[in-house]
């Protein structure tokens, strides 16, 4: 390598690390002369080069949700157009995209898993908190490679029209006889599905990840899934989820809290749910490394996506639960049922143990997966 | 124009003793082609009668009325002084042997020959006697256990044979059975089919566009034209007295000569050609009389080529415009100004005349040897 | 022949004609249902609606798919007859025991299950950087639909006289001219006839597709591919009819081509 | 002799199989490459076969539901291709027309139709309540039943057209010799019309069973995860899990399936005829 091309690599190094600001970059590298092929002559900040900002999500009716709540102010701010695409951000698909080198996606509405399991094997960028805020964000769901973007639940949900008493508990989903017809549970574990299966069994709230880490206790867990399999479709898209209950498959279930609420709201209320023994957890924002809009463009998003008036926006559109302190207390009063940010309903719930599967994912998935299939 | 004994009258008249089919004003017709035409017929019992005809003339569909297969669209067949004309083809219990053989791909020569046997009656009821039997008939018995795709043309046809007439049919149809097999093997098997009918006796109805095996092996030939009988008899009668151009042209050839008759005073008839009068001959009975406009069909092989005139034959000069060599015989193409182009046929060594192009030449033929015929 | 209606045949026909209904029965219940009134997959409850027409011929998103699909299935179609025409008319004249292998390998992609084969490119193709490329969906469609070029371009060719082949050589055309002005001329018929097939193929193809492609391309099979996995909505219902209508067109019309093939092959000079 | 006359005519043939060998026949030999190197060199994947319960149920409900559905196939096609053997041309036209129709219409379109025909809420229910025949909807989706169902209607042209073109080729001398010797007309088929339409049976029945195996679209969406074939699972297990050697593993046992089913297969027919290549 020719001195002048580690030159180079040294002044990008510098500049991709914030020691360095654009405008010296560039006239440094442009005097070594070497113009950077993806620097357009004007001067806009880097990031605005891209064509567009893809964020991907879950589909559906969340697909304008976004555009509206956050891909909207985002353009304005950078003049960058975002496309959201409902494809699902699986992690098998971002480890995919990543190990094929040909990554399309900016920004990903993931998982607290993704954000822990893509995180180290170097199939994310890092989260760049000098433009993403750390302190707009509840400290439990802040990464090194991810940060959550929103709370949601898996709760029960179910028809009120198919039973005479309204279910309460995973002990009544399990109860077939009394509830009769469909079930349905997400077809990947990270779902609270062996929660339900284990409180479906008796074990109390707070036992629930202590039981888990037995053994036994997942044993019991996949005992009872496999009871209820006869009964269960499961679903893999969000969409899919609420279509099974559209079409009368499924009368009761566990589902994102955010799609039961479409349900709810699309069907004047012959769908619902309670926030009782519900599987709390986070969204995590992550950007596949080496995405194509570059690490900056999608920092900004981020950022964008923590301000408390767009994530309210998010959840009178959608009912995804402000992340951000401080949109908590912005939250109008007849919002506040819908949002499981609230106390009042935070605490009904069980948030998802970052222990737990961080040591066991791999297993449980896998034996999740031969169990349905 | 047809030989009474061979034709019934249209209307239905009282079965004779040894009549086994009866064909009335049988009429088939495709839209508006009109493939049989009032065809009536009448076929002694044990005879081997032909149905000969170019493709188009109603041959095959006459048979395939017998056999079932087509539906007249008026008329009637009697078999055996039962009306058959509605009855379906598996109930007729005739034998037939089609053109290509259609012998079962998929069994063996002893299953294809049982199979009639077989449906009527059941598997148990194959005789294996009688099969071995039905192919010893056609020295076929050594190959009872061969498949058909093993066999040769002329053994497959064997076959079909066998199977057709395994259950003692009264009468065996037969569809061009040999049109498939090359020359040799067709002309030992017409010999071979014709002892066959003599040892069994059953009716033969054959079908074939080949003049020579109709010529060969029948007892009576129907020809067939457009849909209609244009002339049946004897093989020897309808050769050597054809009623029409058509007929004498599609029996072996013959020059045809444009002339007049008149009556001669000796009771016979003089033709005056454009060459002159020919000497008088006596008129066959069913003959054409012909009064004003003629048609002379003389044959070839009644031609003698000299080169003086021969005594008591009509005789014309001309050139000899072209030989073609066949072995037993010259074919000799001769132009004479009296008759225009005119066709001989001499035996190799026996010719008078080294045929020699350009030669000049007499052509003779003996008062009785042409026939006045129809012009169509 | 076909004259005698027994009971078996009677009862054959009226079996055969419960069949063929059951077979069209799916492509006829989805008219109805493109011109419901409702927002969810339903009979018309009270009216008749154009919406979901409208909704379709509306939505960019829809048409982008139907453009790209077009585009696609065209360049494959494209690739797939220029080798397989050349190939199918080599082997034709070749007809050697090495020729006959030839062809059978060219069966490979019909042979092959769609899933091995769209691992099969998936891999191969992160590795020629071809992964959600339209160079790389026409490749992988034109392979797959280059084994029907092949087939039907050889029966084409097995009713044409190679005669005249050697007679345009023997007469001192190149090879070239042989096949451009002899060979061309008497088998397109059978050629147009596998241009159709695989312009429907790949405009069609979903397995190869849903591995290879991630955000760039979204074909129209795609579209409907996460249009039933999610809102089943009837929109797909206006995709299907259009697609039934057209497919219609396409069959008549193939139809023809190959009454021609087998005509114009068979014409005695 | 004809070598010199022929041998140019080797550089229309060449560039169409380079192509197929680079873009082809090289990937499809990676995932079997990759199913005994990936992650270790071996048959270390292959142990899954016999290890896991999954991948075995699996396979057998493959293999299953690929031989109910040739069954069906081949008989209810047998009937379509006997009919139109027998009927004039204008039913012929007709008939013939809604069988290639079905052959041609996207397999996506016609799973769709399925979905709407049989789900829950969907038109045969309905229908079958509407006339009183059931008072509960019947389960007819996202079950085995449902994707028989729909790959059935999927394999019908398959089956129905090498059967019919079978058929039309017969001799139909052969029939009339079984009739004019006086078969009655069950005799006639059983006997003779059935035993010389088995070449048909056998490739029909090949195509139906291989096409089957390796199926992916309709069971996916009619068996909604449920009835999870070979194909499916290998779709599902490889985006989840990224595992290469699993996947390969899985792809080229069923591709190593279809291959030794052709291979038996070839005892009885040609190959070529098969795939219509028949020069």
């Amino acid at each position: 390598m020719t001195s002048r091309e580690e030159k180079y690599l040294e002044l990008k190094r510098a500049h991709a690390a914030g020691r360095m600001d654009r405008r010296s970059f560039l006239r440094r590298a442009g005097a070594l002369g070497i113009v950077p092929l993806v620097i357009p002559a004007h001067m806009r900040p880097a990031f605005a080069n891209a064509e567009e900002l893809v964020v991907v999500n879950w589909g559906g009716p969340a697909e304008a949700a976004y555009m509206n709540a956050f891909g909207e102010p985002f353009t304005e701010e950078t003049g960058i157009p975002v496309f959201i695409d409902g494809t699902g951000p699986s992690v098998g698909r971002i480890r995919a995209m990543v190990e094929a080198n040909a990554v399309v996606w900016d920004v990903c509405d993931s998982g607290v898993a993704g954000a822990i399991n893509l995180g180290p094997g170097g199939y994310l960028e890092p989260i760049d908190y000098s433009i993403v805020s750390a302190e707009r964000c509840r400290p439990e769901f802040v990464w090194e490679h991810g940060i959550g973007n929103y709370l949601f639940c898996n709760v029960l949900t179910y028809n009120t029209e198919a039973f005479e008493e309204a279910p309460t508990t995973w002990a009544d989903m399990w109860d077939v006889e009394k509830f009769p017809g469909g079930r349905t549970m997400r077809r990947n574990v990270l779902g609270g599905v062996m929660e339900s299966a284990l409180q479906a069994a008796g074990v109390a709230k707070e036992d629930v990840y202590d039981t888990l880490g037995t053994a036994d206790g997942r044993a019991l867990a996949f005992e009872k899934l496999e009871e209820l399999k006869p009964h269960t479709l499961y679903w893999s898209s969000a969409s899919e989820s609420q279509q099974l209950y559209r079409t009368g498959e499924v009368t009761i279930g566990n589902i994102w809290h955010t799609r039961s609420r479409g349900l709810r709201n699309d069907s004047n209320g012959q769908f619902t749910w309670t926030w009782n023994q519900g599987q709390l957890t986070a969204g995590a924002w992550l950007v596949p490394r080496g995405n194509p809009a570059g690490a900056e463009a999608a920092m900004r998003f981020i950022a964008v996506a923590q301000e408390p008036e767009n994530q309210v926006l998010l959840l009178e559109v959608m009912g995804n639960g402000p992340i951000n302190p401080e949109a908590a207390a912005l939250v109008p009063e007849e919002l506040r049922a819908d949002d499981p940010g609230q106390p009042e309903n935070y605490d009904l719930m069980l948030a998802d143990s970052e222990a737990f599967y961080s040591e066991y994912y791999d297993e449980v998935q896998e034996r999740y997966l031969e169990l349905i299939s | 124009m047809t030989d009474p004994a061979m034709t019934g009258p249209a209307t239905t008249g009282p079965a004779t003793a040894d009549e086994i089919v009866r064909i009335e004003g049988l009429t088939k017709t495709y839209g508006a082609v009109r493939a049989v035409d009032d065809v009536s017929l009448s076929i002694p019992r044990g005879a081997f009668l032909t149905l000969l005809g170019a493709s188009g003339s109603g041959k095959t569909t006459i048979l395939m009325s017998i056999a079932g297969f087509v539906q007249p669209s008026a008329g009637r067949i009697v078999v055996a002084g039962r009306d058959i004309t509605h009855v379906p083809a598996n109930k007729r219990g005739l034998g037939m042997v089609f053109q290509g053989y259609a012998l079962f791909p998929h069994m063996s020569v002893g299953d294809n020959v049982g199979f009639p046997l077989r449906v009527r009656g059941g598997k148990r009821a194959v005789d294996r006697d009688r099969v071995a039997q039905a192919l010893a008939l056609v020295q076929m018995d050594h190959l009872i256990d061969r498949m058909p795709d093993a066999l040769s043309g002329g053994q497959q046809q064997r076959v079909a044979l066998a199977r057709a007439l395994v259950f003692n049919p009264a009468i065996l149809l037969l569809d061009e059975p040999l049109s498939a097999l090359d020359k040799k093997l067709r002309a030992d098997l017409q010999w071979e089919l014709k002892e066959l009918h003599h040892k069994i006796g059953t009716t033969f109805i054959y079908v074939t566009h080949d003049q020579d095996e109709a010529l060969s092996m029948s007892d009576n030939i129907v020809i067939l034209r457009d849909g209609r009988i244009e002339q049946s008899g004897a093989p020897g009668t309808l050769y050597h007295r054809p009623a029409s151009r058509f007929v004498a042209d599609f029996l072996g050839k013959s020059n045809f000569i444009p002339g007049t008759a008149a009556p001669d005073p000796s009771g016979g008839i003089t033709v005056t050609t454009r060459g002159g009068q020919l000497l008088s001959k006596a008129l066959a009975d069913d003959e054409a009389a012909p009064a004003g406009p003629c048609l002379m069909a003389l044959r070839p092989e009644n031609i003698t080529v000299t080169h003086t005139p021969l005594e008591g034959h009509n005789t014309v000069e001309g050139t000899i415009t072209g030989v073609s060599f066949f072995g037993a015989d010259h074919q000799i193409m001769i132009e004479t100004p009296a008759l225009g182009p005119v066709t001989a046929r001499s035996h190799a060594l026996r010719g008078a005349v080294a045929p020699d192009t350009g030669a000049r030449v007499c052509v003779n033929w003996r008062p009785g040897d042409w026939r006045a015929v129809a012009d169509r | 022949m076909r004259g005698r209606i027994t009971f078996t045949r009677g009862l054959a026909l009226c079996a055969a004609w419960t069949i063929v209904a059951f077979m069209v029965l799916p492509m006829l219940v989805v008219v109805p249902v493109s011109f419901t009134d409702t927002y969810y997959l339903s009979m018309p409850q009270e009216a008749l609606s154009l919406q979901h027409y409208q909704n379709f011929f509306q939505n960019p998103r829809w048409l982008t798919a139907i453009w790209q699909s077009t585009l696609i299935a065209l360049g494959a179609t494209a690739i797939a007859v220029g080798l397989g025409t050349l190939c199918a008319i080599g082997c034709w004249r070749i007809a050697s025991g090495t020729s006959d292998m030839v062809r059978l390998i060219m069966l490979a992609p019909i042979i092959v299950p769609q899933i091995v084969q769209a691992l099969a490119f998936y891999r191969v193709w992160i590795d020629f950087g071809l992964i959600d490329s339209y160079t790389g969906v026409i490749l992988a469609h034109s392979m797959i639909g280059l084994p029907y070029v092949v087939i039907t371009v050889s029966a084409a060719l097995s009713n044409f006289d190679v005669r005249l082949e050697q007679a345009a050589r023997n007469l001192g055309a190149s090879m070239a001219q042989t096949v451009a002005l002899v060979i061309l001329p008497r088998i397109w018929p059978g050629v147009a006839s596998g241009a159709v097939f695989v312009f429907i193929l790949s405009f069609d193809e979903i397995v190869t597709v849903l591995f290879i492609t991630s955000r760039r391309i979204q074909t129209l099979p795609k579209m409907i591919w996460d249009g039933i996995q999610e809102h089943l909505d009837p929109t797909i219902a206006v995709v299907a009819v259009i697609f039934t209508l057209v497919v219609g067109v396409i069959v008549v019309i193939d139809q023809l081509l190959r009454a021609r093939a087998a005509a114009v092959a068979a014409r005695k000079p | 002799m004809m070598r010199s006359q022929t041998a140019p005519y080797w550089w229309l043939v060449v560039p169409a199989l380079a192509a197929l060998g680079v873009f082809y026949l090289y990937p499809v030999a990676q995932v079997l490459w990759l199913s005994v190197t990936e992650p270790a060199p071996g048959l270390g994947n292959y142990t899954t076969l016999y290890e896991s319960q999954t991948v075995r149920n699996v396979i057998w409900r493959t293999t299953w539901i690929s031989l109910v559905t040739t069954v069906f196939t081949v008989t209810l096609g047998y009937v379509v291709a006997y009919a139109l053997a027998q009927v004039g041309r204008r039913t012929l036209v007709i008939m013939l027309f809604a069988v290639l129709m079905t052959l041609w219409l996207s397999v996506l379109i016609r799973a769709f139709s399925w979905v709407v025909l049989l789900q829950t809420n969907g038109l045969v229910n309905q229908a079958l309540i509407a006339i009183g025949l059931i008072d509960r909807p019947l389960p007819l989706l996202r079950n085995e039943l449902g994707v028989i169902i729909g790959m059935v209607h999927f394999m019908l042209p398959l089956a129905i057209l090498p059967m019919y073109a079978n058929m039309s080729g017969l001799d139909r001398r052969v029939m009339q010799a079984a009739d004019v010797l006086g078969a009655r007309s069950w005799q006639a088929f059983w006997w003779v019309w059935f035993p010389m339409s088995r070449p048909g049976i056998i490739v029909a029945t090949l195509l139906v069973f291989v096409f089957s195996l390796g199926f992916f679209v309709t069971p996916a969406i009619l068996g909604g995860g449920r009835v999870m074939m070979l194909s499916e699972y290998i779709s599902f297990q490889f985006q989840e899990t990224l595992r290469w050697g699993q996947a390969t593993m899985l792809a080229s046992t069923l591709l190593l399936g279809v291959l030794a089913v052709l291979a038996v297969a070839t005892r009885f027919i040609d190959m070529k005829r098969l795939f219509g290549a028949r020069g």
